[in-house]
């Protein structure tokens, strides 16, 4: 493995600490009654959207999940538009049509959240069979959890993808829990990986507390993926700090488990990386602390700040051949 | 009692009644369901019979059509509406076609309960009921209650009863009581009920839209001197023709409201149904009440757009009259 | 030209005129497809652009979506309509809803192609259509046509729209031809079509069921000298109400024949059309004429027994006379 | 292994006879226009059925393909009431409702073929939840090709069988297409087994042209989930003969290939065995051929003779509580 550039461990410690900064902001918001709907909070597993994405050019795409902030967040979107759509708003990626859970950006490659667990897995090979049939390198990726890895959508993806060696890379974000019960309940074999193995696509497990180890995965995979290589498979195991969604209190955890989460901290473990290697001081953890939460509260203004959705925008963006769609999008556009 | 608590206690009642009967679903077991609604039901009768599934409908779905057709009778929780879309093909051509398809010898008393209704801000993917579809399915039966009663009673009666029967809850109603106790028993299928007696215009509602239209009965009372019949579906497959038709060649008049799109849907079913029955005494169009053709979008004011209210009753009624 | 040749003619016209387009499915490459529908495509436009799929629809659908998404125009085919249950989920709740959800950001320009209809002893489980359940579903185009030219104009606005669009085929319908040729303009979405102009009542029907309406209707002139009109759908999503309108008020009669059970169907949100258009002008109640409530059995007496022929509706004519 | 007992290997012969005999009417029957819709043969895959299903006890229970008259037939089934059925006559076992792809048997434990691939899967893992939830030691079998095994149905199957450890035997049915297309047109890995490892799934794959090996096979597999061992997979690599569906010209594939068909021949390979053990003679071949032979004939004269399902049968049968149900299926018993 060839050094990572400081730059860019750098950036990689920027990136969790967005997401992670976003979604305390949100979590909070959820409580203050401020953002309707539900929430589902992916604190503690910053390091798995972070390392993947840092491995992905502008053009690559991605298909999220239900907890999927932070994959969007790491593939670059503008906080001020997630925030806005959490909220409702007009401004929001989604018109306020589509809230956490649905969140696109066609421009940035995000071809949607998903609410429907392995769905976004098949729409993720559709990615990756365009690019092919354009003559494109372009990588498809697609994150999904345990328990999503029970739904027949993921195999079938799985096995699209293999038998027409499409350029997809499969990450599982194994966060220990589906919902309200854990791995167990939904996976028979101790890891992805061996999941992998029925479809003969190449898999490797990573620590997806550890960003360098994650982004240091994706590297490999997408370079195989975009040489032609075929679809690969990387698991991140990784720790689910907050309930299934907001309001959640966690009953089934047991207490030592929630107790010793921040020994996990993905944060906390690059910081210190980047501390010991000299790369960042007290000082310099500061300030992109100050630049960070500065951008969130700027988020927060701008979502608070946009017009609500006006009711009947409800009727727009059904069909593209109405025309209504394109003018639509347009205004959303900051 | 509540809406959900009632949901618990006919399960309660089921598990005792038939050591046949069983219960899973994402979450309803050890964790006691995302709603609450099975809580206690693990602890009462243990793992095997409430039993937590894997996030794979599909499987667990047909697992249910094949315990059924093997001496169990499950009772399946799909936790959103919307989730049927993963499992569909097990409900339509499964277990609707089974006991056809093996010349009357099978059954397949399979109970379906799930979530379905909007008004929560739960996004366009998990704010569905889908009635129409499955009370289109020769083989199903689909009922929807409305309060906690009828939860029971209805629920019960799905249990009991050898046809695979969906029963979808309503999201929007979790909150509500009523005063039944436990014990009430099973409801026919088929059997519609009368929420309040009128004269002039009959309002067909179901689900969350029968106290919407109770709302708009009375407002229609106090405003207009408009005697309003508010009649609760229930069941969806089999419809209540018979009471359907008797209140329209009374009233003459007929307004249903739902909160899914109207096109070919129940409202549209109800119209054909009252036409067929009652033609010669209607004054006026059925008027037929729902969202216009979109998503159910996120955003409160979007949402509170497309669902109907009791505004958009009154209105309808008003212009019939 | 044939039914499926001009499935195949729009196909190839299509492919060639835009390189975004391909086409995939079930035995549509190398082996042309099980009907020969594609039979020569594979040859012309190669195995990436005129592609096998392996035989699991969730997945390749679900791939569609994705590629709609990323600059291609897919063209899928799913060969009996019935299995649309297993991969419907990715027309509902992702084709339908993605453009609403990303607030028009995104298009999907996906087309759907499918074989429908009974009356080929196919069975419980391949005689389905689903015309209502996906014409119900915002975001939805469905079309459904009756002439081999008609396959080529709708198929072709089809793959040019920017929308997901079904496009419900027949089986019944193979074998037909009529004396189209190549290069059928696309048909605009939405317009039904009058097939036989008539004063006395309105026949609507669609697909398969054009063609009995259109002897039903022969033989009322022969035999009880009513004239009739019928009119072909084409278009279920959206419905061409303006026609349906028209002709009801010029007749002031409606009868609807559909080949699927009628509970919260096409004809009844036919007949709710009709009935908010034209109430006033209706003489009698507008008669859905379908199968009973049942699955479609395998045996040839049973089938016929329940599909609807030219003798029901004929004698549903006769009924409002 | 133990040896086989000798009558068990005769009988093993006899079942296959029995199938191909049936079918081999059914396919002339077609042609010659007495029977409607369309049938699948499994003329050259008797094997598998058949050794699978002499390892099932009475209460066992299967569920089969549309390809599934070899199923049903070693399960037990009367050819008369399959053959009414495939003629659409009242006496079918579905009362002429369902035809060749629906042919269920609740006494025999047939829990249906099935027109949708990838739906009976999940269907028979209820079938061995039932079975643990009842105390009974029942097994449940499901049959499936490789054009199934893309389908999510089968994914959810396998994985819910093995995280619930249920009594369920997964037998692959390998036959080198799935409709018009090849095997690896529809599977990325060269065999079965590894997909079952994906699910921590003991699998094994076996000459699905050799009864005997099948047989094998199904007994250590049966035993195994019999005893609380959870579920297996049997590989079964075997060899169509007929097309897809009768009629089907079967264009798409090698002359070679078809050519040699006979060469893997189940029947013959299995009566050279008998006879070079001394257990069958040319006469006892005969003897058998005989048997069957008429056996296919009273079926078909049974089918013949028997009632049309009268028009409005098709009314019956819908609802089980509309009490029309019981009075039909009584009808129909021979
Ligand atoms: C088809 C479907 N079934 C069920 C759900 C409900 N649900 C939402 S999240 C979830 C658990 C997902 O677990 P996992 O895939 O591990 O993702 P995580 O929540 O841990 O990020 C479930 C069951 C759903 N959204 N879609
Ligand atoms: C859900 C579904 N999709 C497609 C089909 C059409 N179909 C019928 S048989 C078949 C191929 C099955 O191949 P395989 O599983 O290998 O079984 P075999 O026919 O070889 O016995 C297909 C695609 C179907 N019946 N069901
Ligand atoms: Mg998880
Ligand atoms: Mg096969």
């Amino acid at each position: 493995m060839k050094e990572i550039a400081p730059e860019l461990r750098l950036r990689l410690y920027e990136t969790m600490l967005r997401i992670r900064r976003f979604e305390e902001e949100t979590g909070a918001l959820f409580a203050a009654g401020e953002l309707p709907g539900f929430v589902h909070l992916s604190i503690g597993q910053e390091a798995v959207p972070t390392g993947i994405c840092a491995a992905l050019g502008h053009e690559d795409t991605i298909t999220a999940t239900h907890r999927g902030h932070g994959h969007i967040i790491a593939k670059g979107a503008d906080l001020g538009r997630m925030m806005a759509e959490l909220m409702g708003k007009r401004t929001g990626y989604g018109a306020g049509k589509g809230g956490s859970m649905h969140i696109f950006s066609v421009d940035l490659g995000v071809l949607g959240a998903n609410g429907i667990l392995g769905a976004g897995q098949p729409i993720a090979v559709g990615a990756g069979l365009s690019a092919k049939l354009q003559g494109s390198d372009r990588v498809s990726v697609t994150f999904f959890g345990e328990g999503a890895s029970a739904q027949g959508g993921v195999h079938e993806a799985m096995n699209l993808a293999a038998v027409w060696k499409l350029p997809v890379v499969f990450v599982a974000e194994i966060n220990g829990y589906a919902e309200l019960t854990p791995y167990q309940y939904h996976v028979s074999v101790p890891s992805m990986v061996d999941r992998a193995g029925g479809y003969g696509i190449p898999a490797v497990s990573v620590d997806g507390n550890d960003v360098e180890a994650v982004y240091e995965a994706a590297v490999e995979g997408v370079a195989r993926a975009r040489s032609g290589g075929g679809p690969v498979l990387i698991e991140a195991r990784t720790t689910r700090w907050h309930g299934h969604f907001e309001g959640d209190r966690q009953l089934y955890r047991p207490a030592e488990e929630l107790e010793s989460l921040a020994d996990h901290d993905p944060l906390t473990r690059q910081a210190d990386r980047l501390v010991a290697a000299g790369l960042l001081g007290e000082e310099g953890l500061n300030v992109l602390e100050r630049r960070v939460v500065e951008e969130v509260a700027e988020a927060v203004a701008f979502g608070r700040g946009s017009p609500e959705a006006a009711p009947e925008d409800a009727l727009l963006h059904v069909y593209a051949s109405e025309g209504a769609g394109a003018a639509g999008a347009a205004e959303v556009t900051r | 009692m509540k809406y959900h608590a009632a949901m618990r206690e006919a399960l309660r009642c089921e598990l005792e009644r038939d050591p046949a009967v069983f219960f899973m679903g994402e979450d309803v077991g050890l964790p006691g369901g995302i709603f609450a609604q099975s809580r206690g039901l693990y602890e009462e009768f243990g793992a095997e019979r409430v039993r937590d599934t894997p996030a794979g409908e599909l499987g667990f779905m047909g697992a249910a059509v094949g315990a059924a057709l093997t001496g169990s009778r499950p009772v399946v929780e799909i936790s959103f509406a919307d989730f049927f879309m993963t499992c569909i093909d097990q409900l339509v051509n499964q277990a609707a076609k089974i006991r056809y398809m093996s010349g009357g010898q099978a059954k397949v008393p399979l109970t379906v309960i799930t979530f379905g209704g909007a008004g929560r801000n739960a996004g366009p993917q998990h704010s569905g009921s889908y009635e129409a579809w499955l009370g289109s399915v020769p083989g199903l039966r689909v009922v929807m209650p409305s309060t906690p009663h009828d939860v029971q009673g209805l629920l019960k009666a799905a249990i009991r009863s050898d046809d695979p029967t969906i029963v979808i809850l309503n999201k929007a109603l979790l909150g509500i009581a009523d005063d039944s106790e436990p014990g009430v028993e099973p409801i026919p299928f088929g059997k519609a009920v009368v929420r309040r007696e009128g004269e002039h215009v009959t309002i067909v509602a179901w689900s969350a839209m029968v106290q919407t239209a109770l709302e708009a009965a009375d407002i229609l009372a106090a405003e207009d001197g408009v005697s309003c019949e508010v009649i609760d579906l229930r069941s969806i497959q089999p419809l209540d023709g018979e009471l359907l038709g008797a209140s329209a060649r009374k009233t003459g008049r007929v307004v249903t409201v739902q909160e899914t799109v109207t096109f070919a849907g129940i409202g549209a079913e109800v119209a054909a149904e009252v036409s067929r029955r009652a033609f010669g005494w209607l004054d006026a169009p059925v008027q037929i009440v729902g969202p216009p053709f979109t998503p159910v979008p996120f955003a409160p004011a979007m949402e509170g757009f497309v669902l109907p209210g009791v505004g958009s009753i009154v209105g309808a009624v008003r212009e019939i009259l």
